[in-house]
């Protein structure tokens, strides 16, 4: 069965290391604070200047002055640090962050990603999407694989306007997690139950399915 | 210290000078840390024909949002403006030039401004609509795109605390755009909690030194909160 | 915080994987802010043909002068280095290769290479001995030259207090070049004068968060003056 | 007669105003510090890292952590900053001081300088000379009008390696202070006692002199 956005942000949180620090867009990612395993420590930068975020704060908590990249009112941990703009992102583009993870419209089989803009339809800015995916080589995109639709969101090439070229390596979606390398996605793992026929069909660039695919294991 | 007391008595004398088609620097990340008596004031000002930068432009109805709704911004450079109705209508209608600007590029030009560097290559938006004629240049086997400099006639910031002399500190996230803008301003206007006399800020925590702010003046500020997110006990 | 505890027991481990021919910045201004045992423990490992980045090169006989007494640098990129005869010696005979750089275009470079800025342009040293061999480019009527950034292998920093998990202050102008040399390190080593618990330092006023900081020693420092002047009561 | 050092220093802190930043160089500039006049307050930037430099400490309030950029102990008024060497030099090339006074081996009619460097025989590199001379167009060169052998060091065109091109455009010697425009020296005053004809004798540039040439009035 499709993964639903808890489980992918569970799969996402497998990508985790102790002493990560970590960028977590706006939907999807965001969830990924949910399922830090317990025996690992990670440190959440958020990009307005923040590192070292928390949970969102309790009624009484609440400080216009902390909030997070998407708007939202958070708190911070102990050990935490507030910067500015510049410093934030100098830490974004200077690749200090060992892990962003981050949404998406579409992702082609040469790593290149749309996120930000449908022509026409939805002008909201890239805000720090753009300086996240040329920051760092470890970039997790979660998304659905396919529109309601049915329309593939896997593509031989983005139609979108783009965020980054070539930049994104790794993808989990409803699906499956797939690894992007040499032109093409490759099947590394399927949800519980989904069959790869299925994957294939819903996966429209072009996809390499080598040996016996396992299924993911959540949490 | 005679010439070095920066403290202004009203908003007008903090905006005096401020006219038509000029470029206004706005600090803030949404409405976390916005200048708000100052931007009201421009409103009221009427002024016109303004280059806004500003990473976000407000909300409906509030802080740069009121702009927008005067008509006064006739070029706005942000990284994001998913907030604002009116906005999109704007910039789909063609009634404002929009120059969307990734979020650290954004930052980074408006820091190379104060810092008189007037271009620097990012790799960020290489490949990508935003480096569309742009200078490009490979370094070490990777594509960076050249990106020019912001300045502005007149940054609005907003601090936490400010000494007479013009030194600022600032809390938590509300940091955000504020330092770099200070510093890129020809006038730069700080919006504060808070006015104490020189001495009272550790000279070793200064956020914003004296050097970078002409203006002082002390705000009220309402604080709204566009995205108020709990969780239970 | 297990994966966050940045502290080392010693000196070796502070040290572990430097190796000969490495990049390694060293921060300071003069003998103000320096890493004292860190900078001895590179002259008792004895390693060669290091390309040093350090603002100065130490006196005779102390500090970075240590290095060079050694003959362990084999590239010195520096800004003023008047205070030191066995340098200048090195220098003139061709012993070792230096290549002086503008005090603020060498903390610039420092800052972009760790903030992933290649290049920048600047107007410092347009038209001298600095410009030679680089790009120059007009920009608004004025002519700028185009400098690469610099990172290291290795940057060995000096801070007053340090938390376990890697964040710094520093105190007055002992601050200097090391909060961007801790951004433009692969391994950046901070010797502090004090190690407190996270929560001591207020996250307001951290001057480099620990994110750039990989390992964390407790140092002691005999802090000598280089130019001890004083007035009379 | 000529201006001795403290001389220069006087006439050059007539060039200060109420509120400016200023950076003073190492030498004859630091001895500006000591004729600020009176009715006036400047902050004195230290490229180091300090806005608000104060005089030299007492014997027991010495520190280590506070020092100038010639490394001498200093003290720091009330009101002022520490910061890096970065964020300083950010200030400088900014163009946010509003004077710079340095000293220099020579000066030409073009307001190219040259103080850093004697190949082959002084090689202690250019600090922050560099930085200053291109952040500001308010600066003002001290200097000796000519070497104890009689060589001028007001030139046609300097021979030593340059620390900036065009930048300066005024000049205080022992013997006059000239402004540097439309390639000359144009003689703006006299120090007192000495003639019009000894500054010409002394400067090897084209110097332009226009009607009455006054006195210097020093303090």
């Amino acid at each position: 069965m499709a993964l639903n956005r808890e489980q992918i942000a569970q799969r996402v949180a497998s990508e985790l290391r102790d002493g990560y620090y970590v960028n977590l867009g706006i939907g999807i990612p965001t969830l990924v604070a949910n399922y830090i395993p317990e025996d690992i420590d990670v440190m959440l930068q958020s990009e307005n200047g923040l590192l070292g975020m928390g949970p969102f704060p309790l009624d009484d908590e609440v400080e216009p002055d902390l909030i997070n990249a998407g708007k939202q009112t958070v708190t911070a941990i102990t050990g935490a640090a507030y910067f500015s703009s510049a410093e934030s992102f100098a830490m974004i583009r200077g690749a200090h962050v060992d892990l962003t993870v981050l949404g998406a419209f579409e992702v082609d089989q040469n790593g290149s990603i749309a996120s930000w803009m449908i022509p026409g339809k939805l002008v909201k800015g890239m805000g720090g999407a753009m300086d996240l995916v040329a920051g760092t080589d470890n970039i997790v995109v979660t998304m659905t694989h396919a529109s309601k639709s049915g329309q593939s969101k896997l593509l031989e090439s983005c139609t979108l306007p783009l965020t980054g070229v070539n930049c994104i390596h790794k993808v989990v979606t409803d699906l499956a997690y797939l690894e992007i390398h040499d032109g093409a996605f490759h099947l590394r793992e399927r949800a519980p139950g989904v069959s790869i026929d299925e994957i294939r069909e819903k996966t429209a660039g072009q996809l390499i399915v080598e040996g016996e695919v396992p299924e993911m294991r959540l949490g | 210290m005679s010439g070095f007391n920066k403290v202004v008595a009203s908003y007008d004398e903090a905006l005096a000078g401020l006219a038509d088609g000029m470029t206004v620097m706005v600090g803030g990340f949404g409405l976390c840390g916005i200048p708000e008596g100052l931007i009201q004031k421009v409103k009221e000002m009427g002024t016109k024909d303004l280059t806004c930068i500003s990473n976000n432009a407000g909300i409906d109805g509030f802080a740069l949002g009121m702009w927008l709704e005067n008509r006064q911004i006739k070029t706005m450079i942000s990284s994001y403006v998913g907030e604002n109705a009116l906005f999109e209508k704007l910039f789909i209608s063609g009634e404002m030039e929009v120059i969307l600007t990734p979020q650290g590029t954004l930052a980074e030009k408006i820091r190379a401004g104060g810092a008189g560097i007037p271009a620097f290559y990012t790799a960020t938006g290489y490949g990508t609509e935003v480096a569309k004629g742009k200078d490009t240049r490979e370094f070490d086997g990777r594509n960076y795109v050249l990106e020019p400099s912001l300045t502005s006639d007149y940054s609005l910031v907003k601090a936490w605390k400010g000494d007479t002399m013009g030194n600022l500190v600032y809390r938590m996230t509300a940091r955000n755009f504020n330092p770099m803008m200070a510093t890129a301003g020809r006038i730069t206007v700080a919006e504060v909690e808070e006015i104490v006399e020189p001495g009272e800020l550790d000279p070793n925590n200064i956020h914003t030194p004296g050097i970078f702010v002409q203006r002082l003046i002390k705000g009220s500020f309402e604080k709204r909160i566009e995205q108020r997110t709990v969780r239970s006990a």
